[in-house]
């Protein structure tokens, strides 16, 4: 397809990453590597931004990607709700080492505070994690009869996240399990970078099924089918 | 209170959950051992589970061809899609989770006290690396909340106890527990045995330090 | 089709309409006359219920709909946010004459208490509307860099929303702009009742396009398609 | 400041305020007057418009056997979809309005003060039914707001005013105020004039209580 001067389409993944800079916080899609922004994950290790927030719901699996991230010691801090896995011994080296600072959230926490930084809410009452260890400090109310707790967004700098298919207005779709974290993270960053399968023309996809519409994505990527599907 | 000779062994206790959810439920079954509960379901009673990861309507477990890497399950395994299924996003999901729209939801425990409360996402040992998930929205949104565990840990210690020494998941949240020896029901008045499998309920009172009643 | 015992689909509206109780909370879909859900208004007013808190955008257009259910006196309080339009006569007079509650409420700020609501959300903080009459004696916070007041859940009784089709677990897509508040109302009640054009089998909605879940919707009512796209 | 030597008229300032939206923005027109910008749009500015109800990538008014019930601007006038339009919910629209990401919106004033309140919900008189809509969300929510009214009302008195005496919308939002004879851009520091039509910067100075620089 062509691609005029304006278009959100970018000739490579180190063309959508440009200007990301030391200090960032980096929103990162997937649920495990379903959604997860592989080729972009990638990217990133090649420019080199460091000091960085890694906000995403784990904390790598393996040796590439995120792992990978971390393993360049690139993160100064993870703020995820599952860090712990079967292949995430990368992350739980560093964070045993004293290497990587860990903010855990509870998951529908962690969804709910990227909601709010993309819908302008300035902080909300939840019941998660009330009374246990992981609200400790918070302000805490009863309201409609049980203690809640006040959570504050997470905004981003910048969203990396995976879809299916964009159009070239940038509207998104996912597929199936895929979806997860990418339409929250994509409201949530101030640029929001994304890798899919195909880009196609606009009034290719259906108005009725956009999951993410174009308004909240700056930059995207084609990586192929199985790049977007979480395959290495 | 029923009483049943055997003990139940992992397969009976996932059947033994099964069994007492309600007709047409919408049920999420978390990670690991609960997950094993989707087997034992009948058809008729049309069950809809729902995965944290954004799906309503998952079917079994995916094998062979038909895995694929952008359906999993919230333990990340393949799984596939039935009819009537619909995918949405995190925020979508835990909204769901967190509104109090899922009827039952089915988690592991470390410990579970007499007053309900739930231990599950952490040891507390230094070394161990903690991680939550989604175990904490759980908790606090199912209309009803089940544990299934082993009712004694490997030093023969109970995991029914009067206060949780671990790391709380959320206060005073379950409604079931399910263990190889009994089924309790934890009410505001009292823990509550609804069956025994292969020890009396003298036995039980004996060496739980929570008191508990005959339902 | 055919209706098993525990099929969500009723055989007529006032079968759907069943149960509701006089002083109940009912939130009612649709953004003038594009998704609103006639037929079950209509089938409130045969139903009898009343001193009702009517929750929706506008309070009622022409004579029917909810205007007549205004003019039939049943309705005690109109929470919304735009009751006056060319054709809001029935509420402009009962409204003047004292006879019927208002309270008005910031689009947006509707939307996301009904969201609250059904997210289980005990409050949030929003910079809508801070420092203006409307939100005066609200509690307000200084949050990211701004005044923001803080918001109260809006759960209701029993949902009346119209959406374009069903499938038989009560999955939900709408049509175009007729979409407006129907997802949200369905988070937000106890029992949502949805007028849809066709039931069709489940299966047969793609999995990736559906708005609203069957989780959210408790009796259908069949209506056909001028019906359901709010047409008389 | 730009001097023209004729008052705009309706159309005139339509198309004033189009000119100056940016390349590629997502615009909000509100309700009445402001709609009428869309007219004046090049397609070469690529704007996307996005309706309060629901709908980005809005096209013209529809007419004829256009016409469909279920395709609205939030005038509730039937209206047409562009390729590219995309769909959603009216708490996903609202998300979108608070959480900054509309480039500019255009509004009506009643008011508007020189530190940029607003005031175009309710003109406070005690038989007013009083009716906001989203005008408070996108007050406090697109990055630019711009105000699109006459300068003076009909009893001849300014509408851009030290303190608005009308209730207020938002506090401190309103970027540019597009009228008749003069457009401003309202700034922390000073209310800048930057064009004049059909009325000198010296008579603008004089009939406005509000301090105004020539920018």
């Amino acid at each position: 397809m062509t691609a005029p001067a304006y278009s959100r389409v970018c000739a490579s993944a180190a063309e959508a990453l440009a200007g990301i800079e030391d200090g960032s916080t980096v929103l990162v899609g997937g649920f495990g590597m379903a959604g997860m922004p592989v080729a972009l994950v990638d990217a990133l290790i090649e420019q080199g931004a460091t000091d960085l927030t890694i906000v995403s719901n784990n904390a790598g699996n393996g040796d590439t990607g995120l792992a990978a991230l971390l393993a360049a010691g690139r993160v100064r801090k993870v703020v995820c709700s599952y860090p712990r896995q079967h292949d995430s011994w990368v992350f739980d080296g560093l964070y045993r080492a004293g290497k990587v600072e860990l903010e855990l959230v509870p998951q529908g926490t962690l969804a709910e505070r990227l909601r709010a930084a993309g819908a302008g809410i300035g902080a909300f009452f939840t019941p998660t994690g009330a009374g246990t260890p992981l609200t400790e400090g918070a302000e805490t109310r009863e309201l409609d009869g049980r203690l809640q707790v006040l959570q504050y967004p997470l905004p981003g700098d910048v969203a990396l996240i995976a879809a299916h298919r964009a159009d070239e207005v940038g509207n998104l779709v996912y597929r199936k399990t895929a979806r997860n974290f990418g339409p929250v993270m994509a409201t949530a960053a101030r640029t929001t970078v994304v890798q899919v399968s195909e880009v196609v023309p606009a009034g290719s996809l259906d108005p009725e099924a956009i999951v993410t519409p174009g308004i909240y994505v700056d930059r995207i990527v084609v990586t192929g089918e199985r790049a977007a599907r979480g395959e290495q | 209170m029923e009483q049943h000779a055997e003990r139940l062994d992992t397969a009976g206790l996932a059947a033994a959950v099964a069994r007492d959810i309600p007709t047409g439920s919408y049920v999420n079954l978390g990670i690991g051992r609960p997950t094993a509960v989707a087997a034992y379901l009948d058809p008729a009673q049309r069950v809809t589970l729902h995965t944290e990861n954004g799906m309503l309507g998952m079917g079994p477990p995916a094998e062979g061809d038909a895995i694929d890497p952008d359906l999993t399950n919230a333990g990340k395994q393949p799984v596939t899609e039935l009819p009537g299924a619909a995918y949405f996003h995190h925020a979508d999901s835990f909204a769901m989770m967190r509104g109090g729209h899922l009827d039952v939801c089915v988690l592991g425990a470390f410990q579970v006290s007499a007053r309900g409360d739930l231990a599950n996402w952490h040891t507390g040992e230094p070394d161990a690396i903690p991680a939550v998930g989604g175990a904490m929205d759980l908790a606090i949104g199912a209309k009803r909340v089940v544990v299934m565990m082993s009712l004694f840990a490997k030093d023969g210690s109970p995991k029914l106890v009067p206060e949780c020494s671990y790391p709380l998941t959320g206060l005073a949240c379950v409604d079931r527990v399910y263990t190889e020896v009994a089924t309790f029901a934890v009410t505001p008045e009292a823990v509550m045995v609804t069956a025994t499998y292969g020890m009396a309920f003298a036995e039980l009172a004996e060496r739980l330090q929570v008191p508990i009643v005959a339902g």
